[in-house]
């Protein structure tokens, strides 16, 4: 119907989808290394951009809108979890002065 | 009313006798329960009596009784049933006569025991399971007797039960004889794969029809053979007969010294057919036979508690029979069984009568002097003792000359020492009158004051057994006298195995008996020339003996090398598995498996350290793993 | 898709009547709102088909899964109770929170297009996180809610690298896409869909608390509230497994050969883990988070064999499981109220003085251990029965039947504890009719189904 | 239906007693148990030996999966049946002289076992005989362990999770012998006899079922749970166990170990009878040096199982019918020598035989009774213990004269252990702890009278009992047996 | 052009994500996630795909980063607030993270080479009028599911964040 942008006709799908893969890895480091809980949870949406990346470019490589669409609800559910998750956070705090998650282990075994 | 109906009385009446005072105990009066008890076995006397002049009347020399269908199972047929032959009657009128006479006696020994009605009561059982023995008509019916006896053995050894000491023999007399038990119960089992039947008829008529190999009976005679081993006290299984005589004196008579211990000649010569088809196992019961009676007579030699030395007496009468059945002399087997019956009941009772006036006592370094107190007992002692030592013209004489004989036949070495225990039993036997009723009182004060000729109910039987001590030999009166030999002619039709006894010429049977015969005498020579001319007193058990005599005195100490090689080590196995094997080994493997899961699952545990990063770190440790796992393979 | 609406107006509306009515109202017009969803399932209208955009299925299985989800919702509501009396409790949210996340319930239960199974997920996931955190006081319950926040949010991410991995190979969201997919290239398959399907599975899994996605598990349900660890180890774990099943099973059961050992070692696991370490517990509360890890466990054995009739054994176990967890939730609500303690000790002769619920805390526990006369024994030997069609199997099945032992272990301990020690210190607790109608319901039907399980099948068929 | 009805009522029983309260409980639960007892008894007669599986009831219980709740009597069951019948009445019965912690629950948990035992007899699926397997363990262990001594609680949950160990392996021998059944499958036991294995898989299976009968049963070495259990269980728990509840296991081998695993058992049958024999011997030994009453008789018991065991693993008519036959008798001996001990021990206040003694001549029945038991226990003939022995032995003897020596020195054997028993309790002087010991009452008279006639009775006419199994054991043979 | 754009764009995206990770200060950690939300709106727009691009940029990184911000300044948090981790568990960390990414990338090396057909490509799905179609469409029943999402989060935050009596503000 209309002409394929320059970058599909350019870039490999698979360039995109490593560089989504780059990120999502880098949000598991994140996750792995870090143990501020709203950097974790920075880093978990990290990996969800990863994700929002890999949906898009797969796509608009494949010209189908359903995985935008999708796109837009991962976004909105990311949005709602912040809020829920950084209410939690905030509450941890209030009780503990303190967000590192290895301080927290009364529960265990 | 039929034949059936009354043989079955014949053990049933005791057995009714065993209930009735058994349940009604204390609260049945003595004399009521002495009553029953005698009029059962009486009574079925009667019967056997009446049975014997019927069937030897009718000319019927065998008769099956089937009552009920016992154990059956598909191929399993096991039948309650009687089988009266010339064999049973001989023993039925040996066991409930001599048991008639037993209980009467004991109607006046114990008289002051407080266990009187169970005393008869026991008597009786013993009595029924006696006659289940002899007149059933398979193996397993005589088990059944077998294993019965043996548990009055059982009840009446340890009748006086607050004494630990005879608890324990009674125990061991239980055992021990189930150990020979055990030995039947396999023969059994071996006949019936053999034979497919267990009743006499048909496994003797296939036995001779068709002999299914030497292997196969020998080793069905000596599981048999096993078994009588255990009932009738030979090596290595009598110890437990000496201590039997805890038992009171009647109980000793009865049981210890006429029948009971005489189960395993009756099975032997019950089943003569079999073993005439096993030599080896013939020989085997001989030579088992002989060293009994050489061992028994040995130990009597310096025993002196009364009931010891006749119960090893009645250990090597029991060897001299096996012995006569080892040469194949069945009839003369049976000759001695019955006149043994006669005089060693006679014995015992008469030392029943002794200890009784002796007010328990029973150790005969202690008596002395007794015959003048109690001419009685006296006279009739005398004439057993006669009896037992084979001096003519007394049943024994003839009853052991003829085994003598036979041996004779078939080995003189034997033979010799057969003798040789002849005369040891003719010395024992001696020293015990001498010392007995011989020289002065040797007991208490007390003890001589209370001394006392037995009451009637006592000495009665004891003069009856008397006569037939003296007379039991007519019973098969040898032909060298002129004899008719009634008993062989009587028990031929039972007797199929007994065909090849040779008969020796008749001066070689003179000598014989007139070297046993002038052995005898010799031997009691000795002994009053020790315990009367000399008036010896056997030393008290606290003087040193000498090395051979301290060996005799304590019975070659086979109790105590059964204790240390068989009982103490299997005891000791038991305590080592209830206390450490069962708790620690096997448990220890099952707590051990139980306690490793749980161990692992703290080790498991631990990993849940509360700690997020870990956790995470775990996640994508196994989502790694994973996706390794699953991509590159 | 009327019981989802439904929920989500009396979501709603339970938020607004919060205001005004007592607690106890509003736990009654709670049971009354689910039952009510519950029953508009069988009411015959079907949205058109155009509005509906393929998201989601009512069919049998899902509609079978979504009605004893619900039905179990509804017996827990009553253990709020004790809950609810904290001063800082708002009743009304909570309930609303079940409500809302009920839909996320049935949205898992009958989703066919993926984002269906997203929104659920997260509908439920974040409901849960906010259930967990909601003893706002208590330092465990706060600890609780972010390690299940921070872990529950990174399963997420992987689920949904999952779902963009398979739209890449696949092109599409769709379960039948998927299942499409595999068909037309059984032989050569992308790397990226066997990837993309990996990853969705384990997103899954970590939600059914299978090993080794199972950390969070035990530490969030001996945090959270009693009934929302009820709630959450019964009905967000059926929810989980009738996803799982739905994408793995279903969908995916081309490739069985390509899943079935990670699924099968991964129950193993669990398994392990599960009754190994539950058998070391002296926390009742922390017990039955394990056994819940081990329940995982057998889930998956039916989710692997995938055969004809799966479902309906998965169904079946999820139904008496939750049923027995429920119950046993119920007697450590009483326990913990009385005596202040959620270890097994504060159990000691706890019976003697509670009749009924010691009776309870027995047909719960042994139902859980899989014995006889009850609906847990039915459960694991339909499970067992169809897997053991799978040859290659068998030793799974030989696995989950030996570790069942240790399950009898340390189910047997309350028991035990509560009969035949001494040493109570709480009194005779009181329950509310409510409390108790709800387990008296609980405790007939995981005898009935011990006895009768045709009664299942009768609701089974009757959808 | 008369298999139905007499594991039904009896359950209905139990709750019945539960509800009506503990003041009647002991009556209620003598009526009930007498009722079953009446319904056994009619069953018997009505029984007919050669007609093969009888009194059938069944009614699909998982329609699809092919599982039914069936419940029928033949020749192998009825005998148990009988068994459980006989013996709940007395058992109810020797607790009536003592007051009861919770009598209701006490009385319903004693009926609630008879039926769920019956269960397991009467029952023709293999995973309603598993059901009632397990679920009699239930009241079992809340017997033990609330009305038991001081171990009671770990020595019951080691029998417990001991026994659902050993049965797991079980569930999954039954669960792949389902996944191997023709069609849609079945559960019936009848249609796992119809399968024709492989000898691998019956080797497995041949362990899985041997394994958890032989800990039901107990056979060395799998028996350490049943010293403890059978001591620290209150006498009404051990008499269940023992009376009836080993059982279940005997009855498992034959109804499963036999018929399904033919050729594994004529393969591997020799380690088992080993096994078994080694029991017996094992059993022996270490009650003979056993100083605690009830702990002799548990080791006695064990032996004797072992040696039905043996003889049931022999696989031959000889050894089916004496171990049917012997199942029913060591019930009746083992519960009546459980009592004797619990009288002897509730009156002197322990169980140690070194305190005990001369108890004979204070009480009269007693001794009686127990003479007669024990005579029954070390089989001698014309009890009823002898004639199980006696085919147990001689199918032994067949299947090889060495084990059969060693199992047949359970004669010698035991005659040592319960002799000693015997003494050390009742004979000699009095113990310290025996003074003034009361003979039996009223309703101790009333179990152990009736059981002690039992005793003679069964040994010396044993054959309408074995008229019962016979055809049975013989169908069973000659379809499965396969020579060895 | 777009080509090198591209390069400069992931250069970009995956500098700022590292720094995410690896900078102390959270508030650095903000700003650099933010800068890698821009950088990846750039590779929307690339795609054709504006209106995502721009939600991405109002939504993250307008809406939650600035509540991430929030947090960070209202918490008042500190560099030195986060403990240091042991390296071997930043190295294992790392390691493992770089692991998955081989996994990752050996399998997306192995997918086949897409290569959209110019026949029926359209380059305009991402725009907002089709988007908006397809959502309103296909997608409107968890659109509106979505509302109940958005409500049990809101609820949620609210009751979690309430300050209760007796408990400080942060």
């Amino acid at each position: 119907m209309t002409e394929i942008p320059e970058i599909i006709r350019l870039v490999p799908l698979q360039h995109f989808m490593l560089l989504s893969a780059i990120l999502f890895c880098i949000g598991v480091v994140g996750v792995l290394t870090r143990r501020n809980a709203l950097i974790i949870f920075m880093s978990i949406e990290l990996m969800l951009n990863a994700v929002n990346l890999m949906l898009i470019s797969v796509s608009s490589y494949h010209s189908d809108s359903a995985a935008q669409v999708f796109v837009f609800f991962i976004m909105a559910v990311a949005a709602a979890e912040v809020a829920v998750g950084l209410a939690i956070i905030v509450m941890v705090y209030r009780n503990t002065r303190n967000i590192d998650v290895d301080f927290l282990n009364n529960l265990k075994w | 009313m039929s034949v059936k109906i009354l043989a079955s009385l014949i053990p049933l009446l005791p057995f009714l006798g065993f209930i009735i005072n058994g349940l009604g105990f204390r609260t049945i009066g003595k004399s009521l329960a002495a009553t029953i008890g005698v009029s059962a076995s009486v009574l079925s006397f009667g019967l056997s009596v009446w049975l014997f002049a019927a069937m030897t009347g009718s000319g019927v020399t065998t008769q099956e009784i089937h009552l009920f269908n016992w154990i059956t199972t598909e191929n399993t047929n096991i039948s309650f049933s009687f089988l009266i032959d010339h064999l049973t009657l001989l023993f039925l009128l040996v066991v409930t006569g001599v048991g008639s006479l037993i209980h009467l006696y004991s109607a006046g020994y114990m008289h002051d025991d407080e266990g009187f009605g169970k005393f008869f009561s026991f008597l009786n059982l013993f009595l029924a399971a006696m006659l289940l023995l002899v007149m059933g008509n398979n193996f397993l019916v005589m088990f059944i007797g077998w294993e019965g006896v043996g548990l009055c053995s059982y009840l009446l050894i340890g009748f006086w039960n607050k004494n630990t000491a005879y608890n324990n023999a009674a125990r061991k007399a239980f055992v021990m004889n189930r150990i020979g038990d055990l030995g039947f119960l396999l023969g059994i089992f071996l006949i019936y794969i053999t034979f497919h039947s267990i009743d006499y008829n048909t496994v003797f008529s296939q036995a001779l029809a068709g002999s299914p190999g030497e292997g196969v009976m020998v080793a069905i005679t000596l599981l048999l053979f096993v078994g009588a081993i255990g009932k009738s006290a030979q090596v290595p299984l009598y110890t437990w007969l000496p201590d039997a005589m805890a038992g009171p004196t009647p109980v000793s008579a009865l049981i210890h010294a006429a029948t009971m211990v005489t189960a395993g000649i009756y099975m032997v010569i019950r089943a003569n057919v079999l073993f005439s088809l096993a030599p080896f196992t013939l020989e085997f019961i001989g030579i088992v036979g002989l060293v009994t009676a050489l061992l028994g007579a040995s130990i009597g030699l310096l025993q002196n508690d009364i009931k010891k030395v006749l119960a090893y007496s009645t250990v090597s009468q029991l060897g001299y029979m096996f012995l006569a059945l080892g040469v194949g002399a069945f009839t003369s087997s049976y000759f001695h069984v019955m006149t043994h019956a006669f005089f060693k009941a006679l014995l015992f009772l008469g030392a029943g009568s002794v200890i009784h006036g002796m007010s328990g006592e029973q150790d005969i370094r202690f008596m002395g002097g007794l015959k003048s107190k109690m001419p009685i007992t006296f006279i009739t002692f005398l004439i057993a003792t006669i009896a037992i030592a084979g001096i003519p013209p007394f049943s024994g004489f003839f009853s052991k000359d003829e085994i003598l004989a036979q041996v004779f036949v078939h080995s003189p070495v034997m033979w010799g020492l057969a003798v040789v225990g002849s005369l040891m039993t003719s010395f024992y036997m001696f020293r015990l009158l001498f010392l007995t009723f011989f020289g002065t009182f040797r007991g208490t004060h007390q003890q001589a004051h209370h001394l006392h000729e037995s009451p009637l109910s006592m000495t009665l039987p004891l003069l009856v057994l008397a006569v037939l001590s003296a007379a039991g030999g007519l019973i098969n009166f040898p032909q060298l006298f002129g004899g008719g030999q009634w008993l062989a002619h009587f028990l031929a039709p039972v007797l199929g195995g007994e065909a090849h006894v040779a008969h020796l010429d008749h001066s070689t049977e003179w000598m014989l008996m007139g070297i046993s015969t002038v052995g005898a005498l010799a031997s009691m020579g000795v002994a009053y020339s020790l315990y009367i001319s000399k008036k010896q007193v056997p030393a008290s058990d606290a003087v040193e003996k000498g090395m051979l005599s301290r060996l005799v005195y304590n019975k070659y100490y086979v109790d105590e090398i059964y204790d240390t090689l068989i009982v103490k080590p299997l005891s000791s196995l038991g305590s080592l598995i209830s206390e450490f094997i069962d708790t620690y080994l096997v448990d220890g493997i099952v707590q051990l498996a139980g306690g490793l899961t749980i161990w692992v699952g703290r080790q498991m545990r631990y990993l849940q350290a509360g700690n997020t990063g870990f956790y995470v770190f775990s996640m994508v440790l196994g989502i790694l793993i994973i996706l390794t796992f699953n991509l590159l393979f | 898709m009327l019981p989802i609406t439904l929920l989500s107006v009396f979501g709603i509306a339970g938020l607004f009547l919060g205001f005004k009515l007592s607690k106890p109202t509003m736990s009654l017009l709670t049971v009354l709102f689910i039952a009510i969803s519950a029953l508009v399932f069988f009411v015959p209208y079907d949205f058109p088909a155009e509005l509906m955009g393929n998201m989601m299925v009512f069919d049998k299985f899902g509609v079978a899964f979504s009605l004893i989800s619900l039905f179990i919702a509804l017996l827990i509501i009553p253990m709020l109770g004790n809950f609810n009396e904290k001063e800082f409790a708002q009743p009304a949210e909570y309930y609303s929170i079940i409500l809302f996340s009920l839909v996320g319930v049935v949205m898992m239960s009958t989703f066919n297009h993926v984002l269906a199974l997203f929104l659920g997920v997260e509908i439920l996931s974040i409901s849960m996180y906010v259930l967990t955190g909601s003893d706002k006081k208590n330092i465990r319950s706060i600890e609780a809610s972010l390690k299940y926040l921070l872990m529950g949010s990174f399963a997420t991410g992987f689920l949904l690298f999952g779902i963009a991995l398979l739209y890449a190979a696949t092109g599409g969201f769709t379960l039948a896409g998927y299942t499409a997919y595999i068909a037309n290239n059984i032989n050569q398959v992308s790397p990226i869909f066997y990837l993309g399907l990996l990853l969705l599975m384990i997103g899954l899994l970590f939600k059914v608390s299978v090993a080794p996605f199972h950390f969070w598990a035990p530490d969030v349900y001996d945090g959270a509230p009693i009934p929302f660890t009820a709630f959450m180890s019964t009905v967000v774990k059926m929810a989980g497994f009738a996803a799982l099943y739905k994408v793995i099973s279903v969908s995916m059961v081309g490739l069985f050969d390509f899943w079935w050992t990670t699924l099968a070692i991964c129950a193993l696991f669990s398994l392990l883990i599960g009754n190994l370490v539950a058998a070391n517990q002296t926390s009742f509360k922390r017990l039955l988070a394990y056994s819940g890890i081990s329940h995982a466990g057998y889930l998956l054995i039916s989710v692997t064999t995938a055969r004809e009739g799966s479902d309906y054994d998965l169904l079946f176990y999820s139904f008496s499981y939750a049923l027995a967890s429920v119950l046993a939730f119920y007697v450590l609500d009483a326990v913990a109220k009385a005596t202040g303690s959620e270890d097994l000790d504060a159990l000691k002769g706890f019976a003697k003085s509670n009749k009924f619920l010691g009776f309870v805390l027995t047909v719960s526990m042994l139902s859980l251990a899989g014995l006889p006369l009850t609906g847990g024994f039915i459960g694991k030997f339909l499970i067992f029965s169809s897997a053991i069609e799978v040859q290659r199997m068998a030793w799974l099945v030989f696995a989950g039947i030996m570790l069942s032992v240790v399950g009898a272990y340390y189910y047997i301990k309350p028991v035990a504890a509560a009969y035949f020690k001494e040493g109570y210190t709480g009194g005779e607790v009181e329950i509310s009719s409510g409390k108790r109608f709800a387990i008296a319901a609980a405790v007939m039907l995981t005898v009935v189904l011990g006895i009768l399980p045709v009664v299942f099948s009768l609701f089974y068929d009757a959808i | 239906m008369n298999a139905l009805y007499l594991t039904l009522i009896p359950i209905i029983g139990a709750f019945v007693i539960y509800m009506a309260g503990s003041k009647n409980a002991k009556y209620l639960a003598l009526f009930f148990s007498l009722a079953i007892l009446g319904f056994g008894l009619s069953t018997l007669l009505s029984f007919n030996p050669e007609g093969g599986l009888q009194g059938v009831w069944s009614m699909p219980w998982l329609p699809k999966a092919g599982l039914y709740l069936a419940f029928g009597i033949d020749g192998i069951s009825i005998l148990p049946i009988l068994l459980a019948t006989l013996i709940t009445p007395f058992i109810v019965i020797t607790t009536f002289d003592k007051k009861l912690y919770r009598e209701e629950l006490f009385y319903a948990l004693i009926i609630l076992a008879q039926g769920l035992m019956i269960g397991s007899f009467t029952a023709l699926d293999s995973f309603l005989f598993y059901f009632f397997f397990e679920a009699s363990l239930v009241p079992v262990i809340f017997i033990s362990a609330i009305w038991g001594g001081a171990n009671r609680i770990k020595a019951t949950l080691k029998f417990f999770i001991y026994t659902v160990f050993g049965s797991l392996f079980m569930l999954f021998a039954l669960i792949f012998l389902y996944g191997e059944t023709p069609g849609a499958h079945s559960g019936l036991i009848a249609d796992f006899h119809k399968l024709e294995l492989s000898s691998t898989v019956q080797a497995v299976l041949f362990a899985c079922f041997f394994i958890a009968f032989a800990i039901k049963t107990p056979v060395f070495p799998f028996h350490t749970w049943q010293p403890d259990a059978y001591t620290e269980a209150p006498a009404t728990g051990t008499m269940l166990m023992s009376g009836i509840m080993l059982k279940m296991g005997l009855y498992g081998f034959i109804r499963f170990l036999l018929p399904i695993t033919p050729l594994a058992v004529s393969e591997y049958g020799h380690i088992a009878i080993i096994l078994a024999v080694t029991g017996i011997i094992y059993g022996s030994l270490a009650a003979v040096r056993q100083g605690h009453a009830k702990r002799l008789l548990a080791y006695s018991s064990f032996a004797h199982v072992g040696l039905i065991a043996a003889g049931i693993l022999v696989f031959s008519k000889d050894g089916l019918s004496g171990s049917l036959f012997h199942m029913f008798s060591h019930g009746i001996n083992v519960v009546g020598l459980f009592f004797v001990v619990e009288i002897i021990a509730s009156r002197t206040g322990t169980f140690e035989l070194d305190k005990l003694g001369g108890i004979t001549s204070q009480a009269r029945w007693l001794s009686i009774t127990f003479v007669v038991l024990m005579l029954g226990s070390v089989a001698l003939p014309l009890t009823n213990g002898f004639v199980g022995e006696f085919l147990l032995l001689f199918g032994l003897y067949q299947y090889n004269p060495l084990i059969g020596f060693f199992a047949g020195t359970t004669i010698i054997l035991g005659a040592v252990y319960m002799l000693r028993l015997f003494q050390k309790t009742m004979l000699g002087n009095a113990g310290s702890h025996v003074k003034n010991f009361a003979d039996l009452s009223a309703t101790e008279k009333w179990v152990l009278i009736p059981l002690a006639i039992l005793v003679v009775t069964l040994g010396v006419y044993p054959e309408p009992l074995m008229k019962l199994t016979e055809p049975a054991v013989k169908q069973l043979i000659e379809t499965h047996y396969l020579g060895r | 052009m777009a080509e090198k754009l591209f390069y400069f764009l992931s250069f970009l995206s995956i500098l700022s994500a590292l720094m995410v990770v690896f900078s102390r200060n959270p508030i650095h950690s903000v700003l650099y996630l933010i800068l890698t939300f821009f950088s990846l709106s750039g590779h929307y727009v690339l795609l054709n795909a504006q209106f995502l691009a721009v939600v991405n940029i109002i939504v993250y990184a307008g809406a939650i980063m600035v509540l991430f911000l929030f947090v960070i300044m209202f918490l008042n948090m500190k560099t030195e607030s986060e403990k240091p981790l042991s390296w071997l568990m930043k190295l294992s960390g790392t390691l493992a993270g770089g692991l998955l990414l081989v996994i990752f990338v050996g399998v997306i090396k192995q997918a086949d080479r897409f290569v959209p057909s110019e026949v029926d490509f359209n380059s305009q799905v991402g725009l907002v009028e089709n988007l908006g179609a397809v959502l309103y469409r296909d997608f409107l029943v968890p659109f509106e599911l979505a509302s109940v999402l958005f409500l049990a989060a809101m609820v949620g935050a609210v009751m979690l964040g309430r300050r209760e009596v007796g408990e400080r503000n942060f």
